[in-house]
C-alpha cells in the first residue's frame, strides 16, 4: 500500500507528460489526486485505527508521526491538486500560460507530491535526504513556472539557498551514520530510523550534538527558520497559488518532520537540554523575526509567507518545549497550519488572479468582488491569526501553556505577545481589503462552485479542531504524542 | 599519495576563491573532482581486498564530475556568459583571507574539538569540512549565477570526501540517489541559468534583487 | 414612622419660616456694614408671598420640566433639612450626610435643566457655570465632611453632632465655610443681588421664571442657605441634647444667624472674583479640608 | 429545581444557536431573518434571565457537563451565585435589547441584517458562556469569540472610515489585552490537575508571593483593557459609537462587565487574598478611570461617545468597590469585604440597567433624527416625549441622584470607602478612603454636569437643525423595551436592599462561613419623604395659587431668540474645559474675516479641539516606534542572494562555536 501511495502520483505525473490536451490532463489530474488522497487516507488511518504499523517494507515505514504527515499531505495535497484545475483554466484564459504548459504543470505537481510522500515515508535517513532535495528541485521548477523575471529570481534563490542548506544536512547525516555504525555495527541498518531509535541513548553525545547543528541548519533552511528563511517569502509569493499552498502547507511540514525526527534522536542521545533549547531559540527567533514583515507589508502572498515563517516558529517552539502539552500543541499546530494556510493561499490566489495584482492596496472591496471566496479568505485569515473557533487557537494555547511551564512567564508572555501582534497585522490588512469599496471597473458577485467546497472542507475541519474534536481525533493526537514522548520507539 | 591528492583537493578549492575568471574555476572544479575520484580509487584499491564500493564511487565521480558536469558548464559559459570575469561581492583579497580563516577554523577547532570522537586519521576530514565551508563561502563571495552553481558542486565534493573519510562511503543505493540528485539538480540549475540569462540579459545576481522585504 | 414624619413636618415648617429671616438678617447686616440702611429683615417674606400670589409665566419653548423644577428644587432642599436632627439628637431615618449632599445635587440638576430650557443664552450660561462651580465645590465639601466623618466613625448625622469639635475641626470649618460661600452663591463666587449678564450664575437660571415658580425658587435658595448653615452648626456647634424645645429652637436660630452674620461679613470685605479665579479659591478651601483630614487620619 | 434549570439552559442554548443560524439560512428574506433573529434572541434572553435568577437564588450551583471537547479540555458549566448574577444581568439587558432591535434595525434594512443577527446572537451566546464556564480553555475560547463577534458588530457599518478605524483599534487592544489574561491563567496553571477553575484555585495558595502578584497584575491589565480602564480605554470611546446603538447598549451595558466578572473570578475567587496593595491598585485605577472618563465625557458632543466615556467612568466606580473589597479581604475582614464587593456588583447591575437605557435612548434619537451630534439636536422633548422621559430617567440615574439607582450603589461604595478610613489601619489607608470618596463626589458632580448638557442640549429648548425639527416619536416596540429599564432604575433606587442583600450572598459564597448581616437602607424613606413634600407643595399651590400658567416668548433683550442663540454643548462645557485645561489641553483656532475695518467682523470661524493626552503621549509614539522599527528591520531581507547565503553561513559558524 505504501508503494501505491508513491506510485499513484508518479504514475499520474508520467501520464501528464503525454500530449493529450488540457481536458484529458485535467481528468487525469483529478483522478490521480483522488486516488492518491484515498491511498494516503487509508495508509494513515490504518496506523491510527487499526494500529497496524507497517515496517515490513524496505526503505519505507509508516508510524504514528509519519502517518500524521501523510494525512496532512493527503488532505492538503489533494485539495490543492483539485483546485489547480480551475486555477489553470483561468490562467489559460488570461493568457498567462500556454496549453502545452498545463500538462507539464500537472506532471510536476504530482511529482512534487510524490517526493513529499517519499520524504515522510522514508525509513532511511539518506533516502529522506534525497527525497527532500528532490522536492526542492521539482518545486523550484514550479516556482519558476511563469518564467517571468520575478518568478525566475524566486526560483533561483529558492534552489540555491535550499541546496546549500540541504548540503549541510548531509554532513549531519554522515555524522549520525558514523555514530550509529559504532553502535549498530552494520552499514545497512545504521541509517534506518527503526533501528536507530532503540539504540539512540547509546549514540555518542558530542557527535550527535554536532550532527544536530548541521541538521538544524540544513533542514531549518528548508523549513524556513529565521534567519535561514530568506528564500521562503520569494518562492511563496511568486509560485502559482496552488503551489504556494503546497509549499507552505506541506513542504515546510516535511522539513519540520525531519527536524522532529532528529530532535527525538538527539534528545535521547544528548539529553533534553541541547536540542530542545536550540529549537526554542530558533522558534522564538522565527516568530519575532517574521513579525515586522507582517506589520509592514504590501504583497498579500508575502504577508502569508512571513506568517508561515512565524507559524513554523510556533511549531518548532512547541517541539523544543516538549512535554505532552508542547508536543500536542506542535502536532495540532502542524495540522491546523497546513489546513488553514493552504486555504488561505488558495483563496488569496483566486483573489489575486481576479485583481491581476498581489498588492494589498489594489485589492479593495474583496467582499463585493468575490463574496464567497473573500469570506473564506477572511475566515482563514482569522484562523491563521489564531482566533477561535479555529484550531490554531487551541494549538497555540497548548504551546503557550507549555511555554509558561517550561520556559517561565517571560517566554510564554513573549510567545503570546508576538502572536497577538501578528494578529493585529493580519486583521489590519484584512480590514483594508474587506472593509472597503470595490473600484467600479470590476464585475461583482460569483457563483457557488465546487471550488468553494474545496475551500470550505478544510475550514470546517479547522473549526472542528477548534471547538469540538471527536474522540477519535483526540485519540489520534494522543497516540502521536505518546509516540513522541516515548522517544520515537515503537 | 593520499595526502598529496587531499591537498590537491583542498588547494583546488582554495584557488577558486582566489580567481575571478569563470573558465578557470570550472577547470579547478574538474581538477578537484579528479582528485576526489583518485582518492576514492585509492581507498578502494589500496587495501587488501578490493573495495568495489569505493571503486564504483570513484568511477561515478570521474564520469559525472570530471567529464559530464565540466563539459556542461563549459557549454553554458560559451552560450550564456558574455564576460568571463565574475563580479564579486567580497573582494579577492579579503575572500582569500576569510578562506584561510575558515580552513584554520576547521583545523584548529571543528575537527580537534568538536569532532574529537571521530577516529579518522590524516587530512581527509578537515580537508573535507574545509571544502564544504569554502564552497559555501565561494557562493557568498561570487555574484554570478554560474559561480553559485559551481559552488554547489564544490560543496557536494566536500560532502563526498567527508562521507568517504568518516564512514568509508554510505550505503550504495544512497550514494546513487545522491548522485542522481546532484545531476538533476545541476541540470535544473543549468536550465535556470539559461533562462535567467534569457530574461535578465545577465547572470549577475545583483540584478536578482527585485523581491525584497 | 409616623412621629418621624411629624418631626420632619415640623422641621420643614421651621425651615420655611426661618430661612427668609436668616436671609433678611444677612442682607440687613450687609447693608449696615456698607453704611446703608437696608431693607427690613422681614423683606424676604414679603417678596416671597408676593411672588407666590402672582400667576406663573413660562417661555413658549419650555416643557413640563420647567414647571416641575420649582417643586423639585424646594422639596429637595426641604428634604435635606429633614435629615439633620435639629433639637433632639434623633435620627429620623430619611438619610445621612451623603444623601444630604446628593439631594443638593438633585435640585441643582433640575434647576440647570430648567435654565437650559427657554433657549435663551443667559439660562444656558447660568446652568453651565452652576455645574462648573458644583464640580469645584463638591470635592471640597466632601473632603471636609469626610474628615469629620472619619473622626466620628459614621455618616449618620445623629452621630456627627459636634464632630467638628476637635483641633482639626477648625481647619475643616474654614474649608467648609469656603464651600458654603460658593454653594450659596455669595460673593466672592456669585452675587445674589445682581442681574448683570456677565457675572450672574444662579440668577441667570431663574431669569425666565416668574410668579409662583420664582417664589418657590427664591424660597428654595434661602432654604438651601439655611440648611447649609444648620449643618455647620450641627457639626461644629451642636445643640445640647435634653434641653426644652423652645430653648433649643431659639438657640438654633441664634447660632444660624450668627453664622449668617459671618457670611455677611465675608461678603462685605471681599470683592467678586472672576469666574476662572474660582478654582484657586476653592483649592485653598480644599487645602484646609485636606489638612483636617490629614490630622484626623494620622492621629 | 435542577430539572427545570436544565430545561431552561438547553432551551436557551438552542434559541441562541437558532437565532444565529436561521437568519443566515434565510438571508434572502431580510425582514423575516431579522424578526427571527431578534425574537429568538429575546426568548433566549428571557430564559437566561430565569436561569440566572434561579442560580442566583438557589443555594447549590448548577452544573452542566458536555464531555471532553478538546484534548484535556472538558466543556463544563458551573453556574454558582456569581455566575448566576452576571448571567441574569446579561440576559436581562439582552432580552430587552433584542426586543428593541426588531424595530431599530429597520434603519439598516439595506445592510446585511442576517449577518448582523448571526454575530449578535453568537455574541450574546459567548458572553453567556464566558460568565458560566468552568474551564480556562473554554473560557478563553468564548472570551475571544466574544471579541471577534463584537468586532464584526462594531464594523457593521464598515463603509464609514471612522467605523473601520474604531473596529481596528477595538480588536487590536482587546486582543493584546487577552494576552495578559492568558498569561495570568497560564502562570496559575501548574501542569497537573486539569484546566478547571477549581483545580487552578486549589494550588494558587502554594505559589510564591511574587508569582501571585504577577498573576494579579496580568489579570488587572488584561481584564482592565476589556473593561476600558484608563489608560487602556482608548478603544472604548471609538468602538461604542461606531457600533449600532443596540449593540453599544450591550457592549457597554454588559460586555464590559464580563471583564469585571473575570477579574472577580480570577483574582478574588481563584487567586484568593493577596497583599493589600492589590486592592489599593485596583482602587487607584478605579479612581483614575472614573475621573478621566467623566472629564472626557464632558467634552464630547457625539452622544454615543459621551456615553462611552461614561462607561469608563462607571467601570472605574465599580472597580472602586471591588478594590476596596480586595483590601478588606487582605486584612481578613470578610464581612465588610463582602459588603464592598456587593456594592461593586450592585453598581454593575445598575450601570447595566441605566447605561443600556441611555444607549437605547441614543439609538432612538438616531432612529428619529439620523444624527448623534447633540449640537444638531434640540427640542426633542416635544417631539418624542416618552423617549425623553426615559432618557431623563437614565440621565438622573447615571448622575447618581436620589431616588434613582445610581445613587443607591454609589452610596454603598461611599460607605465602603469610608469603612476603609474608619478602620484606621494606617493614616495612608484612611487618606486613601477619604480621597477616593472625594474623587467619587467629583465624578458625580461632573457626571451631573455632563448629563445636564447631554439631556438639556439634545432634548430641551429649540431644535437646532431640520433633522431635529423633523423628528417623530419612535415605534412603540422600542419605547416598550426601554420602559422596563427605566422602571428598574427607579425600583432599584428605592428598594436597593433587595438587590444588595442578594448580592452579599454572592460575596459570602467567595468566603464561606462568613455571616453577613442584612444591609438596611433608607432610600425608600427618602423617596417617600420627597414625594410627600412635593405632593404637599403641589397641593398647596393648587389650593391657593392661581391655576393658570401664562405662556410667553422667551425674553431676549428685545429680540425673539432663535435656535442659533441657544447655548450649545461646546459652550456649556467651556468653563469646565478651561478649569481642566492642563489635562485636556484645548487648542483654539479663531479666524475672523473683516469687512473694511478691523472692527466690523462679519464672519468668525471658531474651532476648539481637545487633545487626548493618553493617545498623543502614549499610544501614538508606541505605534510610530513599532512601525518605524519594523521598517528598519525589513532591510535584512534586501533581496541579495549573497547576503542570504551569508546568513546561513554565519548561523552555522555561530552554532558551531556555541556548541562547545
Amino acid at each position: 500500500m505504501l508503494y501505491l501511495l508513491l506510485l499513484a502520483p508518479l504514475f499520474t505525473a508520467v501520464c501528464c507528460l503525454f500530449p493529450l490536451g488540457s481536458r484529458w490532463w485535467e481528468r487525469i489530474n483529478v483522478l490521480g489526486a483522488l486516488l492518491t488522497g484515498i491511498a494516503a487516507l487509508y495508509c494513515s488511518l490504518n496506523v491510527f485505527l487499526v494500529g497496524n504499523i507497517d515496517r515490513t517494507q524496505a526503505f519505507l515505514v509508516i508510524d504514528q508521526l509519519s502517518a500524521v504527515l501523510v494525512l496532512i499531505i493527503g488532505i492538503v495535497g489533494t485539495t490543492c491538486c483539485l483546485y489547480t484545475v480551475s486555477y489553470l483554466r483561468s490562467d489559460l484564459k488570461n493568457g498567462e500560460l500556454t496549453e502545452r504548459q498545463v500538462g507539464r504543470f500537472f506532471g510536476l505537481l504530482h511529482l512534487f507530491v510524490a517526493t513529499m510522500y517519499l520524504a515522510v515515508l522514508a525509513d532511511n535517513l539518506g533516502v529522506m535526504w534525497v527525497a527532500i532535495e528532490f522536492t526542492t528541485i521539482v518545486s523550484a521548477l514550479l516556482v519558476g513556472f511563469y518564467g517571468n523575471k520575478a518568478a525566475l529570481e524566486a526560483a533561483w534563490k529558492y534552489i540555491i539557498i535550499c541546496t546549500v542548506g540541504i548540503a549541510f544536512a548531509m554532513l549531519g547525516i554522515i555524522l549520525t551514520f558514523y555514530a550509529a555504525r559504532g553502535v549498530l555495527g552494520s552499514d545497512e541498518i545504521s541509517l534506518s530510523w527503526r533501528f536507530l531509535y532503540p539504540v539512540a541513548a547509546k549514540l555518542d553525545p558530542s557527535l550527535m550534538k554536532l550532527a544536530f547543528i548541521f541538521i538544524l541548519v540544513g533542514y531549518g533552511t528548508k523549513a524556513g527558520l529565521f534567519p535561514l528563511h530568506t528564500w521562503l517569502p520569494d518562492a511563496h509569493s511568486q509560485a502559482p497559488s496552488p503551489v504556494s499552498a503546497l509549499l507552505s502547507g506541506v513542504l515546510l511540514n516535511c522539513a519540520i518532520y525531519a527536524i522532529i525526527r532528529f530532535h527525538l534522536l538527539t534528545t535521547m542521545a544528548v539529553g533534553y537540554n541541547f536540542s530542545g533549547r536550540l529549537l526554542i531559540i530558533f522558534g522564538l527567533m522565527s516568530m519575532a523575526g517574521a513579525l515586522p514583515f507582517i506589520l509592514v507589508q504590501k504583497d498579500i502572498k508575502r504577508l502569508l509567507a512571513y506568517s508561515s515563517v512565524e507559524h513554523v516558529g510556533i511549531i518548532i517552539l512547541g517541539i523544543g518545549l516538549g512535554g505532552v502539552l508542547g508536543y500536542t500543541g506542535a502536532i495540532l499546530h502542524l495540522i491546523n497550519h497546513a489546513l488553514g494556510k493552504s486555504v488561505l493561499f488558495l483563496s488569496a490566489g483566486t483573489l489575486a488572479q481576479t485583481y491581476h495584482s498581489k498588492l494589498i492596496p489594489r485589492m479593495q472591496g474583496i467582499g463585493q468582488l468575490l463574496p464567497i471566496t473573500s469570506k473564506v479568505f477572511m475566515a482563514s485569515l482569522l484562523a491563521i491569526g489564531g482566533a477561535p473557533p479555529f484550531g490554531l487557537f487551541i494549538s497555540e494555547l497548548n504551546v503557550a501553556t507549555r511555554g509558561f511551564q517550561a520556559g517561565g512567564p517571560g517566554l510564554g508572555f513573549v510567545f503570546l505577545m508576538v502572536i497577538a501582534v501578528v494578529f493585529t497585522g493580519l486583521i489590519y490588512f484584512a480590514g483594508k481589503m474587506y472593509f472597503s469599496d470595490l473600484p467600479a471597473r470590476f464585475p461583482r458577485g460569483e457563483q457557488f462552485s465546487v471550488n468553494h467546497i474545496l475551500l470550505l472542507l478544510p475550514l470546517c475541519l479547522l473549526i472542528s479542531q477548534g471547538i469540538y474534536m471527536p474522540g477519535a481525533v483526540q485519540d489520534l493526537i494522543a497516540k502521536v504524542v505518546s509516540f513522541m514522548t516515548a522517544g520515537g520507539v515503537y | 599519495m593520499l595526502d598529496f591528492f587531499t591537498y590537491v583537493f583542498l588547494i583546488a578549492g582554495f584557488l577558486m576563491l582566489a580567481g575571478k575568471v569563470i573558465t578557470n574555476n570550472i577547470t579547478l572544479l574538474a581538477i578537484q573532482s579528479l582528485a576526489l575520484s583518485i582518492i576514492a580509487f585509492y581507498l578502494g584499491l589500496s587495501g587488501g581486498a578490493v573495495n568495489w564500493h569505493m571503486v564504483l564511487i570513484g568511477g561515478l565521480t570521474f564520469a559525472v564530475k570530471v567529464i559530464v558536469l565540466p563539459w556542461i558548464l563549459y557549454r553554458l559559459v560559451d552560450k550564456v556568459a558574455a564576460r568571463r570575469v565574475v563580479p564579486l561581492s567580497i573582494g579577492l583579497g579579503s575572500s582569500s583571507l576569510i578562506g584561510v580563516l575558515l580552513v584554520g577554523l576547521t583545523y584548529s577547532y571543528v575537527v580537534p574539538v568538536l569532532l574529537k570522537e571521530v577516529q579518522v586519521g590524516g587530512q581527509l576530514l578537515p580537508v573535507a569540512l574545509s571544502t564544504v565551508l569554502l564552497g559555501c563561502f565561494f557562493m557568498i563571495s561570487r555574484r554570478s549565477a554560474l559561480s553559485q552553481l559551481i559552488g554547489v558542486i564544490v560543496m557536494e565534493n566536500g560532502l563526498f570526501l567527508c562521507g568517504i573519510a568518516v564512514t568509508g562511503g554510505m550505503p550504495l543505493i544512497i550514494e546513487f540517489g545522491i548522485f542522481f540528485d546532484l545531476l538533476v539538480g545541476a541540470l535544473v540549475m543549468g536550465i535556470m541559468t539559461y533562462q535567467i540569462r534569457d530574461t535578465f540579459d545577465t547572470l549577475d545576481t545583483k540584478f536578482l534583487n527585485k523581491l525584497k522585504h | 414612622m409616623i412621629d418621624n414624619l411629624l418631626i420632619a413636618g415640623g422641621q420643614i415648617i421651621l425651615l420655611i419660616l426661618m430661612a427668609p429671616i436668616v436671609n433678611g438678617i444677612i442682607k440687613k447686616a450687609k447693608a449696615l456694614t456698607q453704611c446703608r440702611r437696608g431693607p427690613s429683615v422681614f423683606q424676604p417674606y414679603f417678596d416671597i408671598i408676593k411672588f407666590l400670589k402672582r400667576e406663573p409665566v413660562v417661555s413658549v419653548n419650555t416643557s413640563w420640566i420647567t414647571q416641575l423644577t420649582p417643586y423639585v428644587c424646594l422639596s429637595a432642599y426641604l428634604a435635606a433639612g429633614c435629615l439633620i436632627p435639629l433639637w433632639e439628637h434623633r435620627s429620623l431615618g430619611f438619610g445621612d450626610l451623603i444623601a444630604l449632599t446628593y439631594l443638593f445635587a438633585l435640585s441643582r440638576f433640575s434647576l440647570a435643566l430648567a435654565g437650559l430650557e427657554p433657549a435663551s443664552a443667559f439660562g444656558g450660561m447660568g446652568s453651565s457655570r452652576e455645574m462648573m462651580i458644583a464640580t469645584l465645590v463638591e470635592p471640597v465639601m466632601v473632603i471636609g465632611l469626610f474628615g469629620l466623618v472619619v473622626a466620628a466613625g459614621t455618616t449618620d448625622l445623629k452621630g456627627l453632632a459636634g464632630a467638628g469639635q476637635n483641633p482639626a475641626g477648625l481647619l475643616a470649618f474654614i474649608g467648609l465655610m469656603v464651600a458654603t460661600v460658593a454653594e450659596t452663591g455669595r460673593i466672592p463666587v456669585d452675587n445674589p443681588d445682581t442681574h448683570l449678564e456677565l457675572t450672574m450664575v444662579h440668577e441667570a437660571m431663574l431669569l425666565e421664571y416668574a410668579g409662583r415658580h420664582l417664589g418657590f425658587l427664591h424660597l428654595a435658595a434661602m432654604v438651601k442657605q439655611a440648611v447649609l448653615l444648620i449643618l455647620l452648626v450641627h457639626l461644629f456647634w451642636p445643640q445640647q441634647p435634653g434641653i426644652p424645645i423652645a430653648l433649643a429652637l431659639g438657640l438654633l436660630v441664634g447660632k444660624v444667624v450668627a453664622l449668617g452674620l459671618l457670611l455677611a461679613l465675608i461678603e462685605s470685605v471681599l470683592a467678586k472674583m472672576r469666574l476662572f479665579k474660582l478654582p484657586e479659591l476653592l483649592a485653598s478651601g480644599a487645602a484646609f479640608c485636606l489638612l483636617a483630614v490629614l490630622m484626623n487620619s494620622f492621629v | 429545581m435542577g430539572g427545570l434549570r436544565d430545561t431552561f439552559f438547553i432551551l436557551m442554548f438552542a434559541m441562541y444557536l437558532a437565532g444565529a443560524f436561521l437568519p443566515l439560512l434565510l438571508k434572502g428574506k431580510p425582514k423575516l431573518s431579522l424578526g427571527l433573529g431578534c425574537s429568538l434572541g429575546a426568548i433566549a434572553g428571557f430564559l437566561g434571565l430565569g436561569l440566572g435568577l434561579g442560580c442566583l437564588l438557589s443555594p447549590e450551583p448548577f452544573e452542566v457537563h458536555f464531555g471532553t471537547i478538546l484534548p484535556g479540555v472538558p466543556f463544563d458549566l458551573l453556574i454558582d451565585k456569581l455566575s448566576g448574577f452576571f448571567l441574569a444581568t446579561i440576559s436581562l439587558v439582552t432580552f430587552l435589547v433584542s426586543l428593541y432591535s426588531r424595530d431599530y434595525m429597520k434603519i439598516y434594512r439595506n445592510e446585511n441584517v442576517a449577518w448582523w443577527c448571526f454575530c449578535y446572537n453568537l455574541f450574546i451566546l459567548s458572553m453567556t458562556f464566558v460568565v458560566t464556564v468552568n474551564n480556562t480553555i473554554v473560557f478563553l475560547i468564548f472570551w475571544e469569540l466574544m471579541t471577534l463577534t463584537s468586532y464584526f458588530l462594531v464594523t457593521f457599518e464598515y463603509r464609514h472610515q471612522q467605523v473601520r478605524k474604531a473596529g481596528f483599534s477595538y480588536i487590536v487592544m482587546t486582543h493584546l489585552g487577552t494576552v495578559f489574561i492568558m498569561s495570568a491563567f497560564f502562570i496559575l496553571f501548574n501542569g497537573t490537575g486539569g484546566w478547571d477553575f477549581a483545580a487552578l484555585a486549589s494550588h494558587s495558595g502554594d505559589l510564591p508571593g511574587a508569582t501571585r502578584s504577577l498573576v494579579f497584575v496580568c489579570a488587572l491589565i488584561g481584564f482592565g483593557t476589556k473593561a476600558g480602564v484608563v489608560p487602556l480605554h482608548l478603544w472604548l470611546p471609538q468602538a461604542h459609537p461606531a457600533a449600532p446603538s443596540n449593540v453599544s447598549a450591550i457592549m457597554s451595558g454588559v460586555m464590559l462587565k464580563t471583564a469585571i466578572y473575570g477579574m472577580i473570578r480570577l483574582v478574588i475567587d481563584m487567586l484568593g487574598t493577596g497583599p493589600a496593595w492589590w486592592g489599593g491598585l485596583v482602587l487607584a485605577v478605579g479612581v483614575i478611570s472614573a475621573l478621566i472618563g467623566v472629564i472626557y465625557a464632558l467634552m464630547e458632543h457625539d452622544l454615543k461617545r459621551l456615553l462611552a466615556f461614561h462607561s469608563v467612568e462607571n467601570i472605574g466606580i465599580i472597580l472602586m468597590g471591588v478594590g476596596t473589597s480586595m483590601i478588606f479581604y487582605a486584612w481578613s475582614m470578610p464581612i465588610i469585604a463582602a459588603i464592598a464587593l456587593a456594592a461593586g456588583l450592585f453598581h454593575v447591575l445598575n450601570h447595566a440597567v441605566f447605561k443600556s437605557l441611555l444607549f437605547l435612548g441614543a439609538g432612538s434619537i438616531y432612529y428619529a433624527t439620523h444624527t448623534r451630534d447633540i449640537e444638531e439636536l434640540g427640542g426633542l422633548i416635544k417631539k418624542m416625549p416618552q423617549t425623553a422621559l426615559l432618557f431623563l430617567v437614565g440621565a438622573i440615574s447615571i448622575s447618581a441622584i436620589p431616588p434613582f439607582n445610581g445613587f443607591a450603589s454609589e452610596y454603598q461604595i461611599y460607605q465602603s470607602l469610608l469603612n476603609l478610613s474608619y478602620l484606621k489601619i494606617s493614616g495612608f489607608w484612611s487618606m486613601a478612603g477619604i480621597l477616593s470618596g472625594a474623587a467619587l463626589a467629583l465624578t458625580g458632580a461632573l457626571a451631573a454636569a455632563c448629563f445636564v448638557k447631554a439631556f438639556g442640549v439634545s432634548f430641551l429648548a429649540l431644535p437646532r437643525t431640520e433633522k431635529a425639527a423633523g423628528a417623530r416619536e419612535v415605534p412603540l416596540g422600542m419605547r416598550l423595551s426601554m420602559a422596563p429599564l427605566g422602571a428598574l432604575c427607579l425600583i432599584l433606587g428605592i428598594v436597593p436592599q433587595v438587590a444588595l442583600n442578594t448580592l452579599t450572598g454572592i460575596a459570602g459564597q467567595l468566603v464561606p462561613g462568613a455571616q453577613i448581616p442584612a444591609i438596611g437602607t433608607y432610600n425608600l424613606n427618602l423617596a417617600l419623604l420627597l414625594v410627600a413634600i412635593m405632593a404637599v407643595l403641589f397641593g398647596l399651590s393648587r389650593l391657593f395659587g392661581s391655576q393658570k400658567v401664562r405662556v410667553s416668548q422667551t425674553w431676549g433683550c428685545g429680540i425673539v431668540p432663535n435656535a442659533s442663540m441657544e447655548y450649545t454643548a461646546a459652550s456649556f462645557s467651556q468653563p469646565i474645559r478651561r478649569v481642566y485645561r492642563t489635562l485636556l489641553q484645548p487648542e483654539r483656532k479663531v479666524r475672523t474675516q473683516f469687512n473694511l475695518l478691523p472692527y466690523f467682523g462679519y464672519k468668525i470661524h471658531f474651532e476648539e479641539h481637545i487633545k487626548s493626552v493618553i493617545k498623543d503621549y502614549l499610544y501614538s509614539p508606541l505605534r510610530r516606534i513599532t512601525i518605524g522599527a519594523s521598517k528598519k528591520w525589513r532591510c535584512i531581507q534586501s533581496g541579495d542572494i549573497n547576503l542570504y547565503l551569508g546568513y546561513i553561513f554565519v548561523t552555522l559558524i555561530v552554532l558551531l562555536v556555541w556548541a562547545r
